[in-house]
């Protein structure tokens, strides 16, 4: 099984947890996040101080999935989450050993 | 001799009897006078005590509308997404004071001109500033001081171009807005309230409307509706799929903002007796009151039975539908008139904000339905229930209604387009995204 | 002849001098009334001029009254959790609809009922609805306007609910709540109240408390308590391993609460004078202020000693525990009493919350310590210090404590227990652990 | 016989007419009497009144100014980090009542001591505790009660101590800064105001200070900078890489306290008039709005000058220039005076803001520039700008500026210090870095 | 090593956390997730609208543990973090490679 | 490529990220989160009740590295993220299979 994070635009992610639906996927974990990242020069400014801070809010979702599943999440993600500018964001594929459902104690598979 | 002899017994017994007579009669007559003199003072004294509890009242309900102003700051910024919090507080912040000077500098005369005698009423301009005469300070101005009356009107001003700051929130551009509510504050609003507070022509074919359903709020509500239809609505609002709700950031704080507003509509309604007259002020404390609770529950139970649920958002706007209706008739009204125009203001409200989105309206905090719907609805309740002889005849009423609205419809439309194809009322779509705390003040409501 | 020549000789002199002299007198007679007159108008005019500024002043400690719904609000929504916010919030905002239009319905009626002669004083009712006569608007009713005593009444009437609310957050169903409240407001609290300020029995008595702190707070804190027995604790706070302290959600909400309570204690307390007399309101003012604060220093000091932490919370019931204490005789305290009951006050609020939770009774704000506790103590203080002739006695204090207690808490009790048996009171677990926000109003307070 | 005859016939009818005459006179001086006592009865009854109205505007005011306690609690917190807002809402409500009770103890006594004769004017104090005698509920004491004047002055006093506590937020600790507050308050503030407001020195010399820009604002903040000065700057705000600003952690907590601050103020300054003196009170509150309006614009103007931007937390500060600004002469400045004094108060904020951090002088909130340099402005601009028999010379304001600045300013760095060499004024990095409200508190704010 | 990932509901919080205690597990990180499920067919309303949610906000640990302390910590979390009702949560086992202290530098199980 | 995860004082914060600007990371993503520890016996006081309570909010700092770049990453945290005290937190680095540029499908060090 896979872990897909993906770090998204707070403005997508309605659609994009609508795409997943279609294609089957009902659960998963999400979070308000912070991405930094220095391309856009922007500056805070609080009491008379000016400082740099390209940090943006952003959602990230946490999706446990099949291994066969991948492609077809990482898919919808892309076309839903697109827009073509600079802050899309990104998927983040990472291997999970175990996968367990607290309430029965099924794993793998049969937890989803 | 025996002439002489007799006069000279008999006069003097009458006559030192008169002289008394005399003597008191003048000793009374004197102390009439001093009598007369202290019941003139004690007249004056009184007059004048009367005179500082009025005066006082009117400042007292000046500083309750000026917590209005937070009232709206917080309503609003609990309506809108936690990135644009600083956004609207910042534009609040700066309409009260654009309000205050731009009234002081002109507003205040434009909208008591003092019309002359055969003015047709629709505008006249006592000159730039304040400048009040020694009387102006005396009983002989008002039942308050010239400092009074335009603090008091200076606070209302500013009012309505609030209204407007909530509908066109999470997506105007602040220096275009600005602009806007400035030459809104400054001119369009004194100039429509002259029509009828200022003695104009509205005044004097009998449109009544106390404290301003329709001189103040739907006049809001009107340039807000300007400012909706040119900017648009907020991104992902109406999509292909539907309407998608964009729930505010703060229901406390929305909370807090309602609770405030009722708090300084004592003053709004209140003040607006513009005198502390004991029968007046305290039926108009109490069909407020009334009307905000009944519009409270209207909202509930409207709001219940379209979607079954128990809508805060609802049961808030509610409360201000229900003062905003009783504003134009609160010191005219029954008990029963006064809850029953606030329940259908309450039914109205959770319509109203449903028929804007099916419309495609886009107003974040509902501030069309509150004031403009409202507005008219209590502008038009007073020709329905109102029974006395100076409330405004059906039809005095809708041309008020519809004279004040067309002008300040237009005015604003003209004034947002203009400044649409200059420099641009909506920010870019990356910016709204990123919210206008970040795009425009470069700073966050919360860390 | 010599006569008649004589006396017209004679005559004229005095003659003249004599009209002169009733010519004078009755012109300084007329000039006397014109004097009476104008005394008698002046003594109107100031007449008129002091029921002006007391009117005034019964109507802005209804607005302060009125911002206690918003400090009550904020209170309770910053002592729940994030996830009951909405439901707190809306449950007092009905309340305060609710208070004001039964209120005016019937609770008026029920707590002033004007009870005859021979009447027992336990209970009398003067009909629905509100019908003052043109005498009513006049010096001729009280130092205030009909108006004006049925909106600061109705005001204090929405409060015992208020206390209500909170005791019970964070597991109470949403509709019998509003069900309780609705009954409680419009009947127990009037007739226990009429008890007292209808001027029945236990006014007869000489049962004594000036703002009611047991007639408002200790009402509102038995019906709390009768609640808090039939619901039961919150799930997860009283565990086999020991008492777990489900923190408020929101300190800053919670402070802005008790300080807007404190400000609206001015008017509850202030305003309980029932007129702007200069020394009784600046005395009030002084007691309940210094009250307040010993209150503070009391929990600090007793929480301290407890803990060894510095605790908020504590502080801030303590603000509320003096302000309670002192409402019972905040118009006959000397400084040294008002600032020793609300110390004590203050120490009894962090021993109180403490036993309440080692009675498993589950009350998320303190409203039982602060309101119930601290307000049977402030009416005994009036016994143990006050010092005047209508003072009440130990025995008519604690008769009257015993009595409006046991009728309130038999009633809310049966009430509740009705409720439960019928349609439920509380939340299913799943709905408590989802919270109130979502499982009843499908909006969550913050996003 | 024939006189006796004459007598007898001619006497009757003038002495019966006399006799008339004499009656009605005597009629007439007793009606006269009785309209002289309806007369002054009247105006013992229209002064009753004035005296009402007057000693409730007082009252009214106190109430105004403990809404700024909230004022500066909801700002305070606003302007600090997440992790220090228990403690700053702590520290606030302890002055309170820190405040209203050693006010109580001897504070005013020490203020108002009643100098004598041959007085330097420097130092007297009254003894301890309060005894008002039955005079003085009445108007031989003022225009209001004296409780009426301890309980508004006692708000005053606390005012002080919480312009100290914004500043050095963030690391002092508790008990320390509790012990310098009650110190600070108890003999500090009241021994300058004493030199002005008590009728000393300062007074007789033509210092004018009308609603304390000095006596309480300056003072605040000469407090505060000892306090800064001596526990330097918050870790991470001055580093190798230059000034790191710490952003406050609610904008919206922030904004509430300004607005309330303003409202408060209209009590503070509106109060200060010590009547309800129509004319005086309300140019006070148009003076007051303006100023504030003016400063809100100047910070903006300013701030975006200097950083290209729309900085919220500048514009609210810039109110607070303004009101603290025209707090000095509220009450003689015209129009036009009163909003250019505002708008360089504005400006100064963002200047004095830069230049404390330049200094390496860390305030959270701002304090110093608001209430220090503006406080200092505006005494200073009594010189400038009043027109009018007693408002200060240049000389005499510059010399109340340093006398009372330096009075403060040493003694609150003694005090400070020896709090610091004794038991530590500031919190380990470690507790700084964990939040003073797990660290001194073990309570979280947000849960 | 590995990190175990438990997405728990907010009202075993304590529990699971004193569970931990008894095996040991002193150290872990904790945060405030949102859990998306379609089952529960919950809705929002707002200002006249109602739509569609179901989700929830869950707590979730993060506890790095050597590798064969996996099997006691699931253990702990499932016995505490059962209520047997649907919600109860998923536990998720992914691989470490590294495991630093930053105070001192140590890594792997010295870390801990 | 490695996921590095990093537990560390919040003051720390702004000085990792220049240090990170530094030896060329510009885009990591950032969250709060709390970290449970047992050590600091710390109590909590509310409305008269103590309870033990060791937890502190803490930034997390969640960085896609290329794996040769890992080292150099570790180092910069070591390095401005240490105070000597308790408390100065963890890293921790995982494997990362796939890393994917919404904006524009590249994967892999492409998409960094
Ligand atoms: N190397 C990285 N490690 C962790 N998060 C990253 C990394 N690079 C980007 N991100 C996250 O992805 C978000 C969007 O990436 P960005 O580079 O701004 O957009 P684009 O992919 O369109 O160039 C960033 O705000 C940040 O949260
Ligand atoms: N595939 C998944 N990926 C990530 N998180 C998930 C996934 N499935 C469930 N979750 C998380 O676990 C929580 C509880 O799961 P749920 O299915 O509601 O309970 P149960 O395991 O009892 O059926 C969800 O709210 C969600 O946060
Ligand atoms: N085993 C662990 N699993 C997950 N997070 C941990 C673990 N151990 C420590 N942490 C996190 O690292 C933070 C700092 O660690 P701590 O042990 O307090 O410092 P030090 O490394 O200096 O001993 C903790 O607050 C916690 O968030």
């Amino acid at each position: 099984m896979k872990k897909i994070e993906a770090i998204v635009r707070f403005s997508k992610f309605e659609d994009i947890k609508e795409a997943l639906e279609k294609i089957g996927i009902n659960f998963f974990t999400y979070l308000e996040v912070n991405g930094h990242g220095k391309q856009k020069g922007d500056t805070v400014t609080y009491r008379g101080a000016v400082y740099d801070s390209g940090d943006i809010p952003r959602m990230k979702l946490e999706i446990i999935v099949p291994s066969e599943k991948v492609e077809d999440v990482v898919g919808a993600i892309m076309a839903e989450g697109r827009t073509g500018n600079i802050g899309d964001g990104k998927i983040i594929v990472t291997p999970v050993e175990q996968f367990i459902r607290i309430r029965t104690g099924e794993s793998g598979n049969d937890a989803l | 001799m025996l002439l002489a002899y007799l006069q000279s017994t008999i006069t003097p017994t009458a006559q030192e009897t008169v002289d008394q007579a005399l003597a008191a009669a003048a000793a009374a007559q004197a102390n009439v006078d001093k009598a007369l003199e202290a019941a003139t003072a004690a007249q004056t004294s009184a007059d004048f005590a009367q005179f500082t509890v009025n005066n006082l009242w009117i400042l007292i309900a000046a500083a309750l509308v000026f917590i209005m102003h937070l009232g709206f700051s917080a309503l609003e910024a609990g309506f809108v997404r936690k990135k644009n919090v600083v956004n609207i507080l910042f534009k609040n912040a700066m309409i009260i004071c654009i309000g205050l000077l731009t009234y002081c500098l002109c507003g205040f005369n434009l909208m008591y001109p003092g019309f002359a005698e055969d003015s047709s009423g629709f505008f006249a301009f006592a000159g730039f500033g304040l400048s009040p005469g020694p009387d102006d300070m005396t009983a002989a101005y008002a039942d308050y001081t010239y400092w009074s009356d335009f603090i008091f009107q200076a606070m209302f001003a500013a009012t309505g171009a609030t209204i407007v700051s909530g509908a066109v929130a999470e997506r105007i551009k602040l220096i275009p807005f600005l602009i806007f509510s400035t030459i809104f504050v400054a001119l369009s609003y004194p100039i429509t309230g002259s029509w009828k507070w200022g003695g104009g022509w509205l005044d004097a074919m009998g449109f009544y409307d106390f404290a301003g359903s329709t001189l103040v709020h739907s006049v809001g509500g009107w340039a807000a509706l300007a400012g909706i239809i040119l900017l648009g609505p907020r991104l992902g609002k109406y999509t292909a799929k539907g309407i998608r709700p964009i729930q505010g950031h703060s229901m406390p704080l929305a909370a807090i903002g309602v609770f405030l507003l009722w708090f300084g509509w004592f003053g709004f309604n209140g003040g607006s007796v513009l005198s502390a007259d004991p029968e007046l002020v305290s039926l108009v404390f109490t069909t407020t009151s009334l009307a905000a609770a009944a519009g409270g529950i209207g909202a509930f139970v409207c709001s219940y039975i379209m979607t079954k649920s128990h809508d805060l958002s609802m049961v808030l706007n509610g409360f201000l539908g229900g003062l905003v209706g009783i504003t134009a008739g609160a010191d005219i009204m029954s008990i029963t008139d006064s809850i029953i125009i606030g329940f259908i203001a309450g039914i109205i409200i959770p319509l109203s904000v449903t028929a804007f989105d099916k419309a495609k309206l886009d107003d974040p905090v509902g501030a069309t339905s509150v004031h403009l719907v409202c507005g008219i609805w209590g502008t038009l309740a007073v020709a329905l229930f109102g029974d006395c002889d100076d409330c405004g005849s059906f039809t005095a009423q809708l041309t008020g209604i519809v004279a004040i609205g067309a002008f300040t419809f237009i005015v604003s439309f003209i004034l947002f387009y203009i400044l649409k194809v200059t420099m641009g009322i909506r920010v870019s779509a990356e910016e709204e995204e990123r919210g206008l705390d970040m795009a425009e003040h470069e700073l966050r409501a919360y860390n």
